[in-house]
This record gives structure tokens, sequence and C-alpha cells, in this order.
């Protein structure tokens, strides 16, 4: 099976470049149509490497160059379920994004469809590769490619302005992520992760060590959108054309996390794993400010995607908190986070996407309604999974009191959520804007049976039976570095796991409760932000929400500066604690 | 927030950054004794293994051609990029342009120019796996020749020259052949950009083996999508300028 | 010390590079100021890769096993750089665009989205 | 070998990189930077050729002679036209 590797990268990719070299001479319809089979047959291929690396795991080395005496060549793509996993999730999200856009994007060139393309095959490339240069690679071509559909609408001001926010801050964190690439070749002569992570454990770590680790997570983290590195996401999803939006919330965000924990699950955690609660809180506290500033901010945005934005801000720092305590139950959460979030927010911002080309109607308040609940998550619905991982693996460290701030947080973007579907679906008010939208329309049956699609998905992914199981077992496997470097190095097959159940996972009365709170506190709160309207954005929202929406200015300067300033913080608490 | 408390925030950070990052840098082993074993075995292994005799064109079409193909993506999106940004004004066709070079001799000489500067760059692809070169450098270069036309000749000769009807196939077939060639070797059973024809000879063009196919659909794509990016630039410019007088 | 310098000017150039991001009043010159930061990038690898007394990694008309300077870093670079061209082309293609629609180069007055 | 006498001139060219490309950075008027960063290219071609990287080097004196000034000053232009 792992000749199938490489490609739900590279079909992807063959269809772009196909289609720029037909572009002449075949009809619109042909270029659909490839670019259609392409991702499909991607998604199959996916879909088999996963099922194959549940019991196995499969490498690819490019060229055939394996290792020799246990020092890699070559560039290898090494699977285990969570890559395999977001290389299915990528694949399948960019086939509904495609579909949606066929009628919706009036001006559905060849290269909207080009630059979709070679968008997934960049996140499946990230996910399954094993070579930290590879990774900065596919890093950059989905960056490159995000910058170019975000300024898609050039007649659009804000999209203008998100494109080159959102361009110049990753391009920034790009060149973070090569200096720390080149800090860690400098000092272990390699690029393979595994390789790498075996030459650092056996040495005492000094500042190389440390900085390289700074650098290369920050540029992840200003992919992931994570405080103080987040302002340029608002700017940017709010004006990306919708079917584009849910590509982006769904994996492209998330390719920073993922990022992040690939590395330190293979290489920063041979030289810091015995300090690795000083990585780890890290991680947790920038989550849980990332989680309450993208809560509140949600609260006072005026406009739908925007809104949307700000809650994708917010589960993005609920899923770096998961990944912070570095554990399997907590990359677990994550992961279950990252699939019911990044579904859901997709059909949100395609319902989104709806409203500014029909009214409102009464199953598009519906769709909109639900979306909000899953992202709540009260007991066994949408990301509920995600938050009782979490919060059985925050139990499990001591730290109770993670628990009640995530659920806060995902409260106040689902009350933000319940709000606006209030005003602009019951009429309870009008002062959202929903009208901007690039708006070109298509058949409503078809566009809204898409977008019900990925809410009802979002919405069930905490009752596959079997699946919280399997996603346990994959963290499991994702943390595990002398059993990636022993398979990747060696060619040592892994040890066959226990059979896993296929039930639901049952979880702990405190998420119990605490999802139902949330849910309860969220309608409390959209019912108050309702009907006390002026008393509610006067005396309590933004009294809270001033200085972080001073701090929002649109200016690029400034998102740079923060960058710098994230990444200087951060490495100097690093470089006191961790020597 | 206004400048100065924006470079108010910056100077301090920045010069922690710069802090962390030197401390970083002085622990790298000093200038000119690097001792990592990847370069080192890769210098050893290339020549003999593969009858190249520039190891870099080696890795970079061979060892590591997989990154190379996604480097060639990142080219080819941030033109697509471009075209979708700029070609989407809906500029209208230029009219009937006067050309800008009026002696005959400049032209002469300058067709000339351009055709040695053409033939360096082919070498320069050609050779790459013997001598520095390769489809990287050259494809740039030959697209930096051939913008020569416009130099010397016309706006109207650097249309024909390069239009989007030419070179977006080019552009298209060499950054698909590269993945083909990779494709190829799986479905004969072998990993993804196996090297299928073998070492060939040692200093000639044929070294390399199939990798040598991979070099020139690189230089392919390279040359034309520079010129792709030249051309929108110029039309930019020199098209709505013409068209005012 | 000196044996360190050629690092720290690569930090140095990279610091820089981001100052003027910040600072900067016309999106052509951070354009540029971006470029000066990948600038760092590349000096950092070489210099990481380089060995004294090493020739080129290239062994035509050199006997194999000489002294030769790190390939791979060489490999990783010469390709950024053919790339970086269009990545500047991308973000001049936006900054074009954007002054065709707000009449203005300075990052300080694109502000239509904020709060 | 004859590259080993090349340490001092080396940190030379190590320096001007450094002062060249601090003059890019502080030099605002685009029309003049421009300028100045085909300076900084052409220093950078010549270190990347000292440090024994002649496939670099190609690569960035293709792209640094006619792409670089080529796109930026198309830009130039036609942010001054309206």
């Amino acid at each position: 099976m792992s000749w199938a590797l490489p490609l739900p990268v590279v079909l992807p990719l063959l269809a772009a470049a196909l289609n720029t070299a037909l572009d002449h001479v075949t009809p619109r319809w042909a270029h659909v149509a490839v670019t259609l089979a392409a991702v499909t047959t991607a998604l199959v291929f996916s879909v088999l490497v996963l099922l194959h690396s549940l019991s196995a795991e499969p490498l690819h080395w490019f060229g055939g160059w394996q290792p020799r005496s246990g020092i890699a060549i070559g560039i290898t793509f090494a699977v285990d379920p969570l890559g395999a996993g977001f290389a299915v999730l990528a694949c399948a999200l960019t086939l509904l994004a495609l579909l949606y856009s066929i009628p919706y994007i009036e001006a559905a060139t060849r290269n909207y469809d080009v630059l979709v393309s070679a968008l997934c095959g960049a996140c499946c490339g990230l996910a399954l590769s094993g070579d930290l240069f590879n990774m900065f690679v596919w890093l950059e071509l989905a960056g490159v490619c995000g910058y170019a559909l975000t300024g898609f609408d050039i007649r659009n001001r804000g999209a203008l302005q998100g494109a080159i926010n959102f361009a110049v801050v990753n391009t920034v964190g790009g060149y973070f992520v090569l200096i720390g690439i080149a800090l860690l070749y400098a000092r272990t002569g390699a690029l393979n992760l595994a390789q790498i992570g075996r030459a650092l454990a056996g040495q005492q770590p000094g500042g190389l060590e440390i900085v390289a680790m700074t650098l290369i997570v920050c540029g992840f983290l200003c992919k992931a959108a994570v405080v103080p590195f987040h302002f340029w996401l608002a700017d940017a999803y709010a004006v990306a054309p919708a079917p584009v939006c849910l590509i982006f919330a769904g994996i492209v965000t998330d390719i920073g996390l993922f990022g992040v924990g690939r590395v330190w699950f293979t290489v920063f955690d041979a030289p810091f794993g015995a300090q690795q609660r000083l990585f780890g809180d890290a991680l947790l506290w920038m989550g849980i400010v990332t989680a309450l500033v993208g809560g509140t901010m949600a609260l006072v945005q005026q406009h739908l995607k925007r809104l949307l934005s700000f809650s994708v801000v917010c589960h993005i720092g609920i899923m770096l908190v998961g990944l912070g305590l570095l554990s399997s139950k907590g990359v677990a959460g994550a992961a279950m986070m990252l699939l019911g979030h990044g579904v859901t927010t997709g059909g949100l911002f395609l319902a989104a996407g709806l409203l500014a080309v029909r009214e409102p109607a009464r199953w598009t308040a519906a769709l909109w309604f639900a979306g909000a609940v899953a992202l709540i998550g009260p007991p066994y619905v949408g990301v509920y999974m995600g938050h009782a991982l979490i919060d059985d693996a925050a139990v499990e460290l001591g730290r109770h009191w993670v628990q009640p701030l995530i659920w806060l947080a995902g409260a106040l973007a689902g009350a933000a959520m319940l709000r606006a579907g209030a005003q602009v679906f019951l009429g309870l008010a009008d002062d959202y804007e929903h009208g901007i939208e690039e708006g070109r329309g298509g058949p409503l049956p078809y566009l809204g049976a898409i977008a019900a699609l990925l809410v009802t998905l979002g919405a069930a992914v905490s009752v596959v039976p079997g699946l919280t199981q399997r996603v346990v077992r994959g963290a499991d496997r994702f943390r595990d570095r002398a059993g990636y470097a022993d398979r990747v190095l060696h060619g040592i097959p892994m040890k066959e796991g226990a059979h896993l159940p296929v039930v639901v996972q049952p979880t702990s009365t405190a998420s119990l409760v605490y999802g139902s709170a949330a849910l309860v506190f969220a309608i409390a709160l959209a019912a108050f932000a309702v009907h006390r309207r002026d008393t509610a954005r006067a005396r309590v929202f933004e009294p809270v929400t001033w200085p972080l929406q001073q701090l929002q200015t649109g200016v690029v300067g400034d998102y740079v500066m923060w960058v710098v300033v994230g990444t200087a913080v951060l490495g100097g608490v690093w470089a006191l604690t961790l020597r | 927030m206004t400048r100065s408390v924006r470079i108010g925030i910056l100077v301090p950070a920045l010069g922690l950054f710069g802090f962390l990052l030197a401390w970083a840098l002085v622990g790298i082993p000093s200038f000119g004794n690097y001792r990592g074993s990847y370069g080192y075995i890769l210098n050893r292994v290339v020549t003999p293994e593969r009858h190249m005799t520039n190891v870099v064109t080696g890795v970079v079409f061979d060892y590591r051609g997989f990154d190379t193909m996604g480097e060639e993506f990142i080219l080819f999106a941030a033109v697509v990029g471009v075209v979708l940004l700029l070609r989407q004004g809906g500029r209208e066709e230029p009219g009937d342009l006067k050309d800008s070079v009026g002696s005959d001799g400049v032209r002469l000489g300058g067709t000339l120019a351009v055709g040695v500067c053409v033939l360096v760059s082919l070498w320069l692809v050609a050779y790459g796996f013997v001598t520095p070169g390769g489809g990287f450098q050259g494809g740039a270069a030959l697209a930096s020749s051939v913008l020569l036309v416009f130099l010397v000749a016309s706006h109207k000769a650097w249309s024909g020259v390069a239009s989007n009807r030419v070179l977006d196939p080019f552009e298209g077939v060499g950054a698909g052949g590269y993945v083909v060639i990779g494709l190829g070797a799986l479905i004969g059973g072998l990993p993804f950009l196996t090297n299928v024809l073998g070492p060939g000879t040692a200093g000639t063009l044929w070294s390399g083996g199939s990798a040598a196919f991979v070099n020139w659909s690189a230089g392919m794509e390279v040359a034309a999508a520079n010129l792709i990016l030249f051309t929108e630039f110029i039309d930019e410019y020199v098209v709505p300028l013409a068209a005012e007088k | 010390m000196t044996s360190v310098l050629p690092y720290l000017v690569a930090g140095w150039i990279c610091v820089i590079g981001l100052y003027g991001i910040v600072t900067s009043r016309h999106l052509i010159h951070l354009a540029l100021c971006l470029t000066v930061t990948q600038s760092s990038t590349y000096i950092l690898l070489l210099s990481i890769g380089y060995v004294n007394g090493g020739g080129p990694p290239i062994f035509k008309g050199v006997k194999l096993g000489t002294t030769a300077v790190d390939p791979v870093v060489q490999s990783l670079t010469l390709t950024d750089i053919v790339v970086s061209l269009t990545v500047l082309a991308l973000i001049l293609a936006l900054a074009l665009d954007v002054h065709d629609e707000l009449d203005t180069m300075d990052p300080d007055k694109i502000v239509e989205l904020q709060g | 070998m004859i590259l080993a006498s090349l340490a001092p001139l080396q940190y030379a060219i190590f320096l001007l990189v450094a002062v060249a490309a601090t003059t890019v950075v502080l030099t605002r008027d685009v029309q003049r930077q421009i300028v100045v960063n085909g300076f900084y290219g052409i220093l950078l071609v010549i270190l990347l050729v000292v440090l024994a990287a002649p496939d670099v080097a190609l690569s960035m004196l293709a792209v640094s002679t006619v792409g670089y000034p080529l796109v930026v000053l198309i830009a130039i232009a036609k942010s001054r036209d309206r």
C-alpha cells in the first residue's frame, strides 16, 4: 500500500498542471471534470491509506532512496492515522468546495480550480511528510495558494487588504520556520524528522535548540492564527469567497497546529522531553488566551463571515489547549475538535455566503442554529467529544481550571452565532451586514444541500461509533517518537495493537454538566444580547472588547510587530525556563 | 495605533528577538568547520552512483527531487495567482502599438544577442548535471534572454513570442511533466520519481538518467512561468501607457 | 569572534529586514524588505554548509573525496531563490491592485477592515 | 589551497553585505531603493561565489539582474501613473 502515499498530493497537482496546459484548448466543463476527477481519486487513495495506516505504518521513500545504515539520504512520507485522517479531511472538504463552486463562483476560471487543487495537494503533503524541509515546502505552497485565493475578488477593497495582511504575516512566519530548520541542520546535519530527533536526543540542549524550537513553533502558529499571531485571519477569511473559506477554516488554518504537533513529537520531544510541561504549558496558556479572545471578539462582530472567522480563532485556541496538554487524550481531543469544528464551520461559511445571495429562509435559519449548537458542543453533539477528551486530559494533569475556561470560550463564540441568527433570521434586529458577499448565486437546493451535509456531518462526529477510540489510538502513535524513528530509519514494523470496540465513547459526568451548562449559558447570553441590545453593547461587551478591537487595526505593520513581540516573548520565556 | 507607539513596542521586542537569534547563532559550529553527515555522504555517493559530477543538481533533481517538485509548484501557483490578480481587471486588447526601436542596426545586434543568450541558457540547463547550472537557473536565464526581445525589438514582436496561448501550455506541460515522470516510476512498481533510466555516462548530456528529463521539464516550467510573469507586468504598464498616446 | 561573524551577519539582516517591514510606508518598500529578510536565510544556510578550504560540490576534473562544501544547503537555496521572484511578484500584484482601488501605497492607510 | 587564503576577503564581503542590506531597508524612496537593491544583489552573487556555491550564484544572478528590477520598476511606474 505504500505506493499510494504520494497520490493524494500529486494527483491534485497534476490536475492543476493539466488544466493550465490545456487552458486554451478545452472548454470549461472539461477543466471542472479534470479537477473533480483528480480530487475524488485523491480522496479515494487517502481513505485507502488511512485504512491501511490503522494496522501498519507505511513509508514511501521518494526516488527509492532508502536510508543507509540509519541515515536518511532522501525524502520520506511516513504515515500515521492522524496524518492520513488529515489528508482525507483535506481532500473531502476540497471536493465539496469545488462542487459548491461550480455554480457559485461565476468567474470560476481554470485559475480558481488550479489554485484550489494545488492547495489541497499542499495540505496533504504537509500531513504526510516525514521531512522537515519538505514540510516547509508544502507550508509555503499552501500559503501562496491561500493569498491568491483571498485576493480573488479584486474589486473588493477588503479582499486586497486581507490578502496582503495574510501574505506578509505568513511569509514572515515561513522565514522563521526556515531559519529554525537551518539552525537544526547546523546542529544535526539532517532534515529527516526522525533523524533530527535521534541526533538531538543524546545532547544537552542549549540556546540553539531553544531558539530553533521557538522559531519553528511561532512560524507554524502564524499559520494557525494563535494570539498574538492571529490578527490577519479575520481580515482574510472575512473577505475570501465562501467555498474558499470552507477550505481555509476546515484545513488550512489547522496545518499550523498539525505542524507544531508533528515537530514536537518527532523532534523537540527528544531534547526537551524531560521538561515537556514547560513547553506544553506555554501552548496551553496561548491556547486559552486565543480561545477567549476569539470568543469575545466574535460577540461584537457585525459581519457574519467575520464573526465566523473569530469563531475559528476561538476553536483553534481550544485545539491548542488540547495539544498543549501533550497527552494522548489531549491530542485526540484536539483532533476530534479539528474534525467537528472544521466541517461545521465550513458549512456555516457556506450558509453565510448563501444569505448574501438569497433572503433568509426558514431552512437556512435551521441550518445556522444547528451549526451554532454543534460548535458549542452540548452532550454528544458536534465538538462535544473533543471537549470531553480535553477535559479528561486536563484533569489527569490536575489542571481543573482548564475546563471552565475553554467551555466558556466556546460558549461565547456560540452565543455570538445564536445572537446573529436571531437577528438575521428571526428579524429581531437588523444591525447585521450580510450583503457584501461576492453574491453569485446558483440553484439554491444544490448549494443548500452541500451546506446542510457539512453541518450534519459536523454535528454527528461525536456519536460515530468507534471513531473516538481510534483517534485516541492514532494520537498514541502520533506521540510515539521512538517508535516513529525506529520505523522510519530502520524499518522496524510497529506492534499490533489490541482490537478496539465499535461503540460511542462514554464521557465523564463533569463534561456532561459543562456541555449542558455551556449551551444554556450561550442561549441566555444571546437572549440578553438581543433583548437588551443597547445595554449589552455599551455596558457589557464593549468595555471588554474595546482594547482588543483597538489592537485589530488592519495595518500590516502592526501585525508583523506583534509577530516579533510574540516570538521574542515566547523565546524569552523558554530561554529562561528550559535551560 | 500610531506609528510611534508601534515603533516603541517594536524596538525592544526586536532587540530581544535579535539577542535570542544571536544566542542561537553562536551555538553553531564555527564558520568553516561544518561536519554534517548528510552533505558529507552525498558528496561521496552522488557521483559514483548517478554519474553526475554536479552534486548540487543531483540533490535537486534526484535525491531530493520531491522537494523540487513542491518548489516548482510554489512557482507555478504564484504565477497563476499573479495572472488571476492582474488579468481579472479586464484589460482591453492592445491595438497597433508603435515600435519602440527604430534602428535596424540595434535590432540586428539585439537579435543576435538574444540568440546567444538563449543558447547559453539552454547550455546551462543541458549540462546541469556536469557543471554549475540546471533547470532552475537555466530556466530563469532563458526567460531573461527572451525578455531581451522586448528591449531590442518591439511590443508586437514580444507579444508574438510571449503570448499566453503559447506560454500557458509550456508552463502546464513543464509542471505536469515532472509529476508524470514521477508517476511513470510509480506505475512501474517503483517509488515515485525513481530514476529508471540508470546513471548514464559521467560528464555527458546523458548523465543522470531520467533525472535529466525532470531537469528539462523543470527548466521549461521555470522559463514559461517567468515569461508569463514578465508578460503580465509588461502588459500592466506598457499597454495602458501606449493606449493613451 | 570572526568564526561566528557570518552567522551574526545573517541574523542582523533578518532583524533589519523585519524592522523595515514594520516601519514601511510604501508597499513596494515593504516587499523589498521581505526579500531582504529572505536573503538572510540563504546567507545563513550557505554559511552553515561552508567548509574551510572546500571547493564547490562539483567533481568534474576534481578527485572524488576532495574537500567540498555541503551540497544540501545549496540545493535548498537555489530553488528557493528562483521561487522568491514569483512570490515577490504576487505581493506586488496585490499592491498594484490596492493602488488601483484605493490610490495609496501606504500600508498604514489601507484600513477597510478593522475592529 | 587557494580558497584558504580567502578568509579575510570572505569576512570583508560578509560585512559589505550587511551594510548593503541595511541600506536597502533604510532607503525609503523606492526608486533609489531598487538601485541599492541591485547593488545588494550583486554583492550577494559575489558572496555566493566566495562561499563555493556557483549553482546558487547562477540562480541569484538569473533573477537579480533582470527579474527583480523589471518587476519592481514596473510596479513603481504603475504606482506613479495614476
